[in-house]
């Protein structure tokens, strides 16, 4: 059976990245290569298992396999139980994929850290636990995976964290996770309060049963999960803080796998959604905000990574606006993650290789003119941005066009917002991407003399060069005969063309779209290439232009909404705990030692007031007896 | 009286005479007994009440404790009282005013309280019987019946009883007699210690109980009641020789400020 | 004259001695009033004696006065005691023990 | 008119009567033995004397449910079970007492006088305090027993003198302990004029003196209430200034303070075993049919007694002062089992008093070895650190305390728990509430005082532990493994009380 | 029983010699070891699907009072007794010279530390009301001393608030077992018995009243909010290992006796207080964890952090479905490890540094990264991280909860994010950042301590992925126990296989 090497998959980084962990110094020497192998090898095995799918036929593609019975309480049956399916498959061959590439180029990347050996062993225990995030069969695996990618990424935002914002930084996204998560152990709840199972295919039989209003409650539940790993609104801002982290990372997790694991569960959960018309519409709604807001952050960001970052957040607001259109969606958010998946690696790669010529500096005002120092980078990270931004033929126009139109004809004037905001988006993408260009490759040059650009060594610029050509395929690939809907066509319901009319043929869209971006293009040369660029960034700039610097607010809101009141609360309720209920039990022993040094004072001494005492007592008993015998 | 219902039956009228004379008199003289400043006095009141009771305790056919009221309570238990006054002093006289905040109130208000209450009580009471009258159980005289029930019915807390009295024998004992660890000085060797102790001054002894003289030299004269001294007081001899001192010093005001300077 | 009248007699005499109790200094005469007290005490013994008609009362307030002569021993050699250290009969003065 | 020669049973009294003739052969020893020899033949004497009554006891229970000496006492279980008591608590005191360090060489001399230093230094001792002793045994063997009023009398006052005189006999301190004496005497001579003047009603009341006339009279009354209740009242008080219930309580302190500690703990122990058996007797045969009558004011008493115990002691700074307090509480806690009125009641006091008793002796057995040069050292404050210096003795210590504090365990729990289900059954909850609540009042200072012994610092002045001596420690030994053992292992002692815990009129 | 080894272990000790520190610790290992061994070896014997008391012992002991001897177990008390058995040897190898600073001999501490293992074992096993009572307060003084002789800073201070407060809700507790026992006289015969006491009749308002007679006790020891202050107190003047038993085992007694006692004796006063009790329990979820992110002291910290994770226990307890039940126990077990696992670490820390305050810490995963991981991973255990054991026990209870008390499982699944913060705060402070002055030299550590944690931490992990030995048995105890309460679970809407 082929379907017991599912657990391979997750096994092999897992027990890598263990032994990486368990032995101490005296796996530098090899760690990395373990690290690199473990993350090949579970690639090579996805692929052999991609081929056996291959050949089966449609139906019978997806398999699972039963580990153990894990959590066993009355009703509440969890097991321990994998499931590849024609989606998770596609995450596989990513994850692995493109993992396995980032390992290659992290090791060199990372030769002269010393804890490279740490470092492998985090890349394969995010592989590993990403792997069970989109192997497992119930809400309750896929949780297992989904808080391990988000350890995972937090040790691997603070690998530097010596240095305290970036510690900073980690803890930020893993709180934020949190919040996400909660929707997610939520949705389990209510799914298992309702349904009483909580596996995917338990849920998906019993969906059609549930009233709307529970299926909305998971649906919205879910959209907060995904949301908190996805970076979307309103729980982007962790993205990009979470550069901190080493470039691999970066181009691994926080562009490529983890955080659009957001889609992939609103994909997975395509049968909750389906019958939950309101979760959608905040689906939209979340991914359409996004798109626009990672857009516009990323036109005023002069720290590369955060720029690409900020891109990153945006395009995965294209995606989980797909994501949420419905079934005819699906197939274009998985593409687009999929296209993405190879350009935004390949870009950040780039970036990396870029810093690592450039001292890491990640500032593009001090860079310029770098073309020349660094053709393969150049190459690479120029066709990722073609890809980007959607030209023809590079991967990012096939996915992108096809949200652009999908959102477009979602029908009335919800179609059309959708399909401006998409739009705009491109025009905006376009426009950032290009300044990103100029700023780093064209241009005079803007570094101080004790920079020495050089290009990358090969073990480096060969993966951003294979990714290269994946942003240039994919796409292509993808859509040939729709083979990617096709494909996906089992796992997220059927297809149904023609339910909406068309608001606009195809090809006008494509021609809008390119125009748009043109125009964003454009307006990048203009501003950028005409004029001259400071090394530093120009102060006296418009206000709208400091508040998109800053994030459009997001962390002054955050500071403002959750941070301080939260502190504030903090430290009331220590003082309430110290003054209040602490005081109040000390107050009652003060008030018994109070009493008995009061009491104390009866006993003057004098012999003559105790026997006071005693004939006041009789008396008192005297008056008792001549009111009861009144 | 205010008609209670604790009735009792009459009793003959000498005895109301005598209650109603005597009864006052002992209330009087209790209450006596706490307004006077000398404790002697309140000894004699308190025998007075004694006395008093004793009487009464004949009027109610208990003869045999009327007269032991009066030979042992009175007569030897209040003698002990007077001897230990004496010792302490006699003329020892207690300032009445209350010196513990308070206390008078609360001892006039709870006493008042109670013995109110006390009274009323006993008015409200019934037994649901009338007086009985000892006729029939001093029929073979009231001493007789005495002995009878002391040695047949209670003749063991009448044995007990002795206990109590060895063991105030020995208390006495043991707080008042000393145990010589020494051999007693006598008066004879006390003399003859005070002349060898090389000071005349010692030698001359110290003036008796009740004398007002502050000091006994021979060389010292006395002083007359206006404070001048007394001529006739000091040998001739030791006034020509001009050993005489002077007694100014020795005048009470400035013996104060002497011992207060001390 | 009702015999009652003993009883309210006694009565008064036990509630002056109670007070003669608390109110004087000088150890001696608190403790004559404890003896005031004793008497009443036997008042009322030998008037409730003389009403229920047997000589039980009069047997324990003949027991009482031999009690108090040996309460009076006991209790006199301790205020001589007291005396002796103190130079003081004052109760208030013995006042080293107290809160 | 023919003389009944009274028939005595003198079998049944015969453990008074040793105890009366110990102590008569002891006034006699001071005659006529040499000084020297003195002590060693009067503890012989007070020993034997207590282990033979003790004997005689056991030998004569189930001899019990008679009256005897013409019905002036009554031998039944509870009253043997007292006596019991009593003994044990005497024999594990004598031994204490025997340690003469703690009384004066000579009463007589005054305080600080050369005359006391001599004596002191000549190494006289007070043997008189055997024979004191015994008689104040005796005085608490008939307590509990007595069945008219008169023999009750004569018992408060048998067992009162002694331990008024002996309250006077410190060696340190002794100004303090002429002070106590004087106070304790006062005090106790006028609550004995209350406890006369309330015989003298119920005498009134029923015409007789003995317990089954007044039982009589009150089940068949005539007449109404009111002299009955008020003789209930002032011999109520009476016996609760015995037992120091608030607020008839205000001797206990200063005399506990003040007497020689061994006295202090005999007394404390003792008296408490005669005077609640004296109680329990007297309400629960006597006056169980007026029970609606005093039970209330008794609850009062009761609540009041273990607030105020338990909150006074709290801010205690002398340790005996503290046990003072610390035994006014467990007197409203024994209160609750007189309230409680029923079989359960009557042997969870037994066992109660018993228990309480013995760990009594032990913790002031502990108290006389804390000393520094001029001797005892009863400061609390400069017990601080005890139990670095001497562990095991401040681990005794406060064993004890943990056994007045009731913790499971110790013999204090056992009680505790008895005495309380023993009120809650006969419906006095209140009561058990108030009094499981100032046990957490109580467990506050005895804790306290823990604390101060473990936990904190000595201070600089150096208080050291004597070593004990042979008897003191066999005090100490025995009551503490008594206390253990009630604790863990209490069936033997309640398969014990049980089936003799049946009054009989 | 197994109960009795430690209690030899104990007087062996005590006949040591007074030098002889390196044997005592040897000896006091060797017994806790024992005693541990022989725990596994009853639970192996233990049948599973029996939810009739096992291995019951019944021995006369006051026969006047009705008290006996009783002892027995169910699946739960099974489980509580493993943990303590477990975690006694860990704490002594782990505090192996913990006890040196105190102010007695480590002899001492050793002795205490057996006895209060004896009685550990003794509290979860006794099946008759009085014999938990006598060692449920009992239990207190070795604590007292352990607290009070061998802590830290104020120590006696806590020790005594500890114990008052403690003796507090034992009185109370005392006041209904007092007013049972009457009962049961009053029924046909007093007896302590706890089969028979379930079975006695009462007005529902005596019920409710000796209801909350146990509640307050065991909601003072487990500590529920309001109850609570003693322990930060206590947890912090405490040494480590002590803590460790305190928090781990000690106050695992207050939500067993809920489950035990609580519910067993008073099913209709239960049902009464259970919205008070869950209200109560949700309040301490939150109110501990937003507690937690406000101390400064590491100990304290954890304190509260544990009074978060009790209200956890507590709502399960009555929420009364299986799944919360059992994850109720689950999370009992879980949290002795895991706070097992902090206090450990968290102690070698502060006696490396010397101080507790987490500001004195910083960098310490560059200087000790051993420890740093350990401390690491046990903060993750206390956050319940999907994978660590606690996990599954959190969200079984949070699971179950929500059938029966949906508005309360979501406030306290909010408490989840709390975890976050109130871990990864001290986790930042203490050991990321630049390794501040003072910890530069810090070492790492040893192989002893090495041993010592390992165990706990690979519980964690194991028990995380396969918690299913326990669940095992647990289950049927805890499906007995909501049972007999006449609870089943709620029936999901919607019928889905």
């Amino acid at each position: 059976m082929t379907s017991n090497l599912i657990v391979y998959l997750i096994a092999i980084p897992l027990l890598s990245s263990a032994v990486l962990l368990l032995s101490g110094r005296k796996a530098n020497k090899w760690g990395h290569l373990l690290g690199t192998l473990a993350s090949a090898s579970s690639f090579g095995v996805g692929a052999y298992l991609f081929t056996q799918m291959l050949a089966q036929p449609t139906e019978e593609r997806a398999m699972t396999q039963k580990l153990f019975s894990w959590i066993n309480v009355g009703s509440f049956n969890v097991d321990a139980s994998l499931l590849l399916d024609q989606l998770s498959i596609c995450f596989v061959l990513l994850i692995t994929g493109v993992g396995t590439l980032i390992h290659i180029y992290s090791i060199s990347y990372m030769s002269h850290d010393l804890d490279r050996r740490r470092f492998f062993a985090y890349l394969n225990l995010f592989i590993a636990a990403m792997l069970l995030l989109v192997l497992g069969d119930s809400y309750l695996n896929l949780y297992v995976g989904w808080e391990g990618v988000g350890l995972a990424s937090y040790l691997l935002i603070g690998f530097w964290n010596q240095k305290p914002t970036y510690a900073t930084a980690a803890k930020k996204a893993f709180v934020m996770n949190r919040v996400g998560d909660l929707g997610l152990s939520l949705a389990i709840m209510i799914a298992f309060a309702s349904m009483g199972t909580v596996s995917f295919a338990g849920i998906e039989e019993a969906a059609p049963k549930a009233s709307t209003t529970t299926l909305t409650a998971i649906g919205i539940m879910l959209l907060i999960a995904a949301a908190g790993k996805s970076a979307q609104f309103p729980l982007q801002a962790w993205l990009g803080d979470a550069m901190a982290g080493p470039t691999p990372v970066s181009a691994l997790i926080h562009a490529a796998t983890m955080v659009t694991a957001g889609v992939y569960l609103i994909t997975r959960s395509n049968f909750i959604f389906d019958a939950a018309p309101t979760a959608q519409l905040l689906v939209v709604i979340v991914g359409a905000i996004t798109l626009l807001f990672g857009a516009i952050v990323g036109t005023a960001k002069d720290d590369i990574k955060k720029a690409l970052a900020a891109s990153t957040m945006s395009q995965i607001g294209y995606m989980i606006l797909a994501a949420g259109l419905g079934p005819v969606g699906y197939a274009f958010a998985i593409m687009h993650l999929l296209t993405h998946g190879f350009f935004k690696a390949g870009m950040f790669l780039g970036a990396g290789s870029v810093m690592h010529g450039m001292n890491d500096e990640v500032n593009m005002r001090k860079y310029g003119a770098l073309r020349k120092f660094m053709p393969i980078t150049f190459i690479t990270f120029g066709l990722g941005y073609l890809a980007i931004i959607g030209v023809p033929p590079f991967a990012g126009f096939y996915s992108k066009d096809m949200i652009i139109e999908t959102a477009l004809n979602a029908g009335g004037i919800k179609g059309i917002l959708l399909g401006s905001a998409a739009l705009f988006g491109a025009g905006l993408t376009a426009f950032y991407m290009t300044r990103v260009m100029i700023l780093t490759f064209t241009g005079t040059k803007r570094w101080d003399d004790e920079a020495h650009p050089h290009e990358s060594p090969i073990l480096m610029w060969l993966p951003m060069a294979i990714l290269a050509i994946g942003s240039v395929l994919s796409g292509f690939l993808f859509t040939r005969g729709d083979a990617l809907v096709h494909w996906l066509e089992p796992v997220v319901a059927p297809h149904e063309h023609g339910e909406h009319s068309e608001l606009l043929p195809p090809i006008v869209v494509s021609g809008l779209a390119l125009t748009i971006v043109l125009i964003g293009i454009s307006i990048a040369v203009m501003m950028y290439v005409r004029r001259p660029v400071a090394d530093v960034a120009p102060e006296n700039v418009s206000a709208l232009t400091k508040i998109v610097r800053q994030d459009l607010l997001q962390d002054v809101a955050n500071e403002a909404i959750f941070m301080r009141p939260g502190q504030a609360l903090t430290k009331s309720l220590v003082t309430i705990d110290e003054k209040v209920i602490d005081g109040a039990v000390h107050g009652v022993g003060a008030m018994a030692i109070g009493s008995g040094s009061e009491l104390r004072k009866t006993q003057t001494g004098y012999v003559r007031s105790y026997s006071a005492l005693i004939l006041v007592g009789a008396a008192a008993i005297v008056l008792g007896i001549w009111v009861i015998t009144q | 009286m205010i008609n209670y219902a604790l009735d009792l039956g009459q009793t003959a009228k000498p005895e109301a005479v005598l209650f109603y004379i005597l009864a006052p008199l002992a209330v009087a003289a209790a209450i006596g007994m706490l307004t006077v400043k000398k404790a002697v006095h309140s000894a004699i009141l308190l025998a007075w009440v004694m006395v008093t009771l004793a009487i009464f305790y004949i009027a109610q056919d208990a003869a045999f404790l009327g007269i032991v009221q009066i030979v042992v309570y009175t007569g030897a238990v209040m003698m002990l009282f007077l001897f230990i006054l004496m010792l302490v002093g006699v003329d020892s006289s207690e300032s009445l005013t209350e010196t513990i905040k308070g206390l008078r109130w609360i001892a006039i208000t709870a006493s008042v309280g109670f013995g109110g209450l006390l009274i009323s009580l006993l008015g409200r009471a019934t037994l649901g019987r009338s007086t009985a009258g000892l006729a029939d159980a001093n029929s073979n005289g009231n001493v007789e019946g005495l002995a009878q029930l002391i040695f047949s019915d209670y003749v063991w807390p009448f044995e007990v009883i002795s206990a109590l009295l060895i063991t105030a024998a020995v208390g006495a004992m043991v707080l008042a007699h000393h145990e010589r660890t020494v051999k007693r000085v006598t008066q004879r060797e006390q003399s003859q210690a005070r002349f060898r102790s090389g000071s005349l001054a010692a030698a001359a002894g110290l003036p008796g109980p009740g004398v007002f003289a502050l000091h006994n030299a021979v060389d010292v004269p006395a002083l007359l009641p206006d404070g001048s001294p007394a001529p006739s007081s000091i040998s001739a001899t030791l006034k020509a020789r001009g050993d005489m001192l002077d007694s100014a010093q020795y005048q009470l005001d400035n013996n104060d400020n002497a011992a207060e300077d001390k | 004259m009702n015999s009652a009248n003993y009883l309210y007699l006694s009565a008064l005499l036990f509630t002056i001695g109670a007070v003669g109790v608390v109110i004087r200094r000088n150890a001696i005469v608190v403790f004559m009033c404890v003896e005031l007290m004793l008497n009443a005490a036997n008042l009322s013994f030998v008037t409730f004696s003389r009403i229920n008609g047997n000589l039980d009362g009069q047997i324990v307030a003949f027991f009482t006065m031999v009690v108090a002569a040996c309460e009076v021993v006991v209790g006199l050699a301790i205020i001589v005691t007291i005396y002796r250290s103190r130079r003081s009969a004052s109760v208030d003065d013995a006042n080293l023990l107290k809160r | 008119m023919i003389f009944n020669s009274p028939a005595l049973s003198y079998s049944l009294l015969a453990p008074i009567l040793i105890i009366l003739a110990g102590a008569l052969i002891g006034v006699l020893i001071e005659a006529f033995v040499g000084k020297a020899r003195r002590p060693v033949v009067q503890l012989s004497v007070a020993l034997g004397s207590l282990v033979l009554a003790l004997v005689q006891v056991i030998r004569i229970r189930n001899l019990s449910s008679t009256t005897a000496a013409m019905g002036s006492v009554v031998i039944d279980g509870p009253g043997l079970l007292f006596q019991c008591a009593i003994l044990i608590v005497a024999v594990i005191s004598i031994f204490l007492i025997a340690d003469q360090d703690n009384f004066t060489s000579s009463a007589a001399a005054l305080p600080g006088s050369d005359e006391e230093r001599q004596a002191t230094q000549s190494g006289t001792v007070l043997t008189e305090i055997y024979p004191l002793t015994l008689f104040a045994v005796a005085g608490m063997l008939l307590f509990p027993i007595a069945s008219d009023l008169i023999t009750l009398f004569v018992a408060l006052e048998v067992l009162s003198l002694p331990l008024y005189l002996m309250a006077g006999l410190s060696r340190h301190r002794r100004l303090a302990s002429q002070e106590a004496a004087l106070k304790y005497f006062l005090l106790g001579a006028f609550s004995s004029a209350f406890f006369l003047f309330g015989a003298a009603y119920l005498y009134g009341y029923a015409g007789t003196v003995s317990f089954a006339g007044i039982h009589a009279a009150l089940v068949g009354g005539t007449g109404n209430d009111v002299i009955l209740l008020l003789g209930i009242a002032f011999v109520a008080i009476g016996l609760l200034f015995k037992v120091g219930a608030v607020p008839f309580h205000a001797w206990s302190p200063d005399v506990y303070q003040g007497a020689p500690t061994p006295i202090t703990g005999f007394m404390a122990a003792a008296t408490k075993v005669a005077a609640f058996g004296a109680m329990l007797r007297l309400f629960y045969t006597v006056l169980a049919e007026a029970q609606w009558q005093w039970r209330p004011f008794f609850m009062v008493i009761a609540i009041i007694t273990m607030i105020f115990g338990s909150l006074v002691a709290i801010s205690q700074r002398d340790v005996k002062r503290m046990l003072a307090y610390s035994s006014i509480a467990h007197a409203g806690f024994l209160l609750t089992g007189v309230i409680a009125l029923n079989k359960a009641g009557l042997e969870a006091s037994i066992y109660y008093l018993f228990a309480y008793g013995v760990a009594t002796v032990g913790a002031f057995g502990i108290v006389t070895l804390v000393r520094d040069s001029s001797g005892e050292v009863s400061d609390l404050n400069r017990w601080a650190g005890l139990g670095k210096r001497s562990p095991w003795v401040a681990s005794a210590f406060a064993f004890f305390l943990l056994a007045f504090a009731g913790i499971p365990l110790t013999s204090g729990f056992i009680g505790k728990f008895a005495i309380f289900s023993a009120a809650y059954e006969s419906g006095a909850t209140a009561v058990v509430i108030v009094g499981v609540l100032s046990s957490v009042i109580a467990a506050f200072f005895y804790i306290r005082v823990i604390v101060l012994m473990f936990f904190t610092d000595a201070t600089e002045d150096g208080t050291s532990v004597v070593i004990p001596s042979i008897l003191t420690r066999l005090t100490i030994l025995i009551s503490l493994v008594i206390t253990v053992a009630l604790g863990v292992f209490p069936s033997p002692l309640l398969d014990f009380i049980k089936p003799l815990a049946i009054f009989i009129r | 029983m197994t109960a009795l080894l430690p209690l030899i272990g104990a007087i062996l000790l005590a006949t040591l010699p007074k030098g002889a520190e390196l044997r005592a610790k040897q000896l006091a290992f060797g017994a806790t070891l024992v005693t541990a061994a022989s725990a596994i070896a009853m639970a192996v014997q233990f049948q599973r699907d029996n939810t009739d008391l096992q291995f019951v012992e019944v021995r006369s002991w006051i026969p006047s009072f009705g008290i006996n001897y009783a002892v027995g177990i169910d699946g739960i008390a099974l489980v509580l007794i493993l943990m303590s058995v477990i975690l006694a040897p860990i704490v002594i190898l782990a505090g192996w010279n913990e006890a040196q600073g105190g102010r007695w001999s480590v002899k001492t501490f050793y002795i205490l530390i057996l006895v209060l293992e004896t009685m550990m074992i003794g509290v979860f096993s006794a099946t008759d009301v009085f014999l938990f009572y006598v060692i449920f307060e009992a239990m207190l003084v070795p604590v007292y001393f352990l607290i009070g002789g061998y802590g830290t800073g104020e120590r006696s201070a806590a020790a005594v608030k500890f114990l008052l407060y403690s003796l507090f809700g034992g009185l109370l507790m005392l006041a209904s077992i007092i007013a049972l026992y009457v009962m049961s006289g009053d029924q046909g015969g007093h007896t302590f018995d706890l089969a028979k006491l379930a079975n006695l009749e009462m007005s529902s308002t005596t019920q409710n009243f000796l209801f909350l007679g146990f509640f307050i006790a065991f909601a003072i020891k487990a500590p529920l909010w309001p109850f609570h202050t003693w322990l930060p107190d206590a947890a912090q003047s405490a040494t480590p290992g002590t803590s460790v038993l305190l928090l781990g085992v000690l106050d695992k007694v207050g939500t067993f006796g809920m489950i035990r006692y609580c519910l067993t004796l008073f099913p209709e006063a239960s049902k009464t207080f259970t919205p008070v009790i869950i209200v109560l329990a949700v309040i301490s979820i939150i109110y501990g964890a937003i507690l937690a992110i406000g101390q400064k002291d590491l100990k304290r910290l954890i304190a509260f952090t544990s009074i978060s994770h009790f209200g956890f226990i507590t709502m399960g307890i009555f929420a009364m479905t299986s799944q919360s039940q059992s994850g109720a126990t689950l999370y009992m077990f879980n949290h002795g490890f895991s706070t097992a696992a902090l206090f450990i670490v968290g102690g070698w820390m502060i006696a490396r540094r010397g101080s507790s305050t987490i500001a004195d810490f910083g960098g310490l995963q560059r200087v000790t990264p051993v420890m740093a991981w350990c401390f690491f991973l046990a903060g993750m255990s206390s956050l319940a991280l999907p994978g660590l054991s606690s996990f599954v026990s959190e969200f079984l209870v949070l699971v179950g909860t929500y059938t029966r008390y949906p508005v309360a499982a979501i406030i306290a699944t909010v408490g989840i994010i709390l975890a976050a913060l109130y871990i990864l705060i001290p986790v930042q402070r203490a050991l990321h950042g630049p390794t501040t002055p003072g910890n530069e030299n810090l070492a790492d550590l040893n192989l002893r301590e090495k041993f010592a944690i390992a165990p706990v931490l690979a519980a964690i992990i194991a028990l995380g992925f396969y918690p299913a030995p326990l669940l095992n048995v647990i289950n049927p105890a805890a499906v007995h126990v909501n049972s007999q309460l006449g609870f089943t679970d709620p029936v999901p809407t919607v019928e889905g296989k």
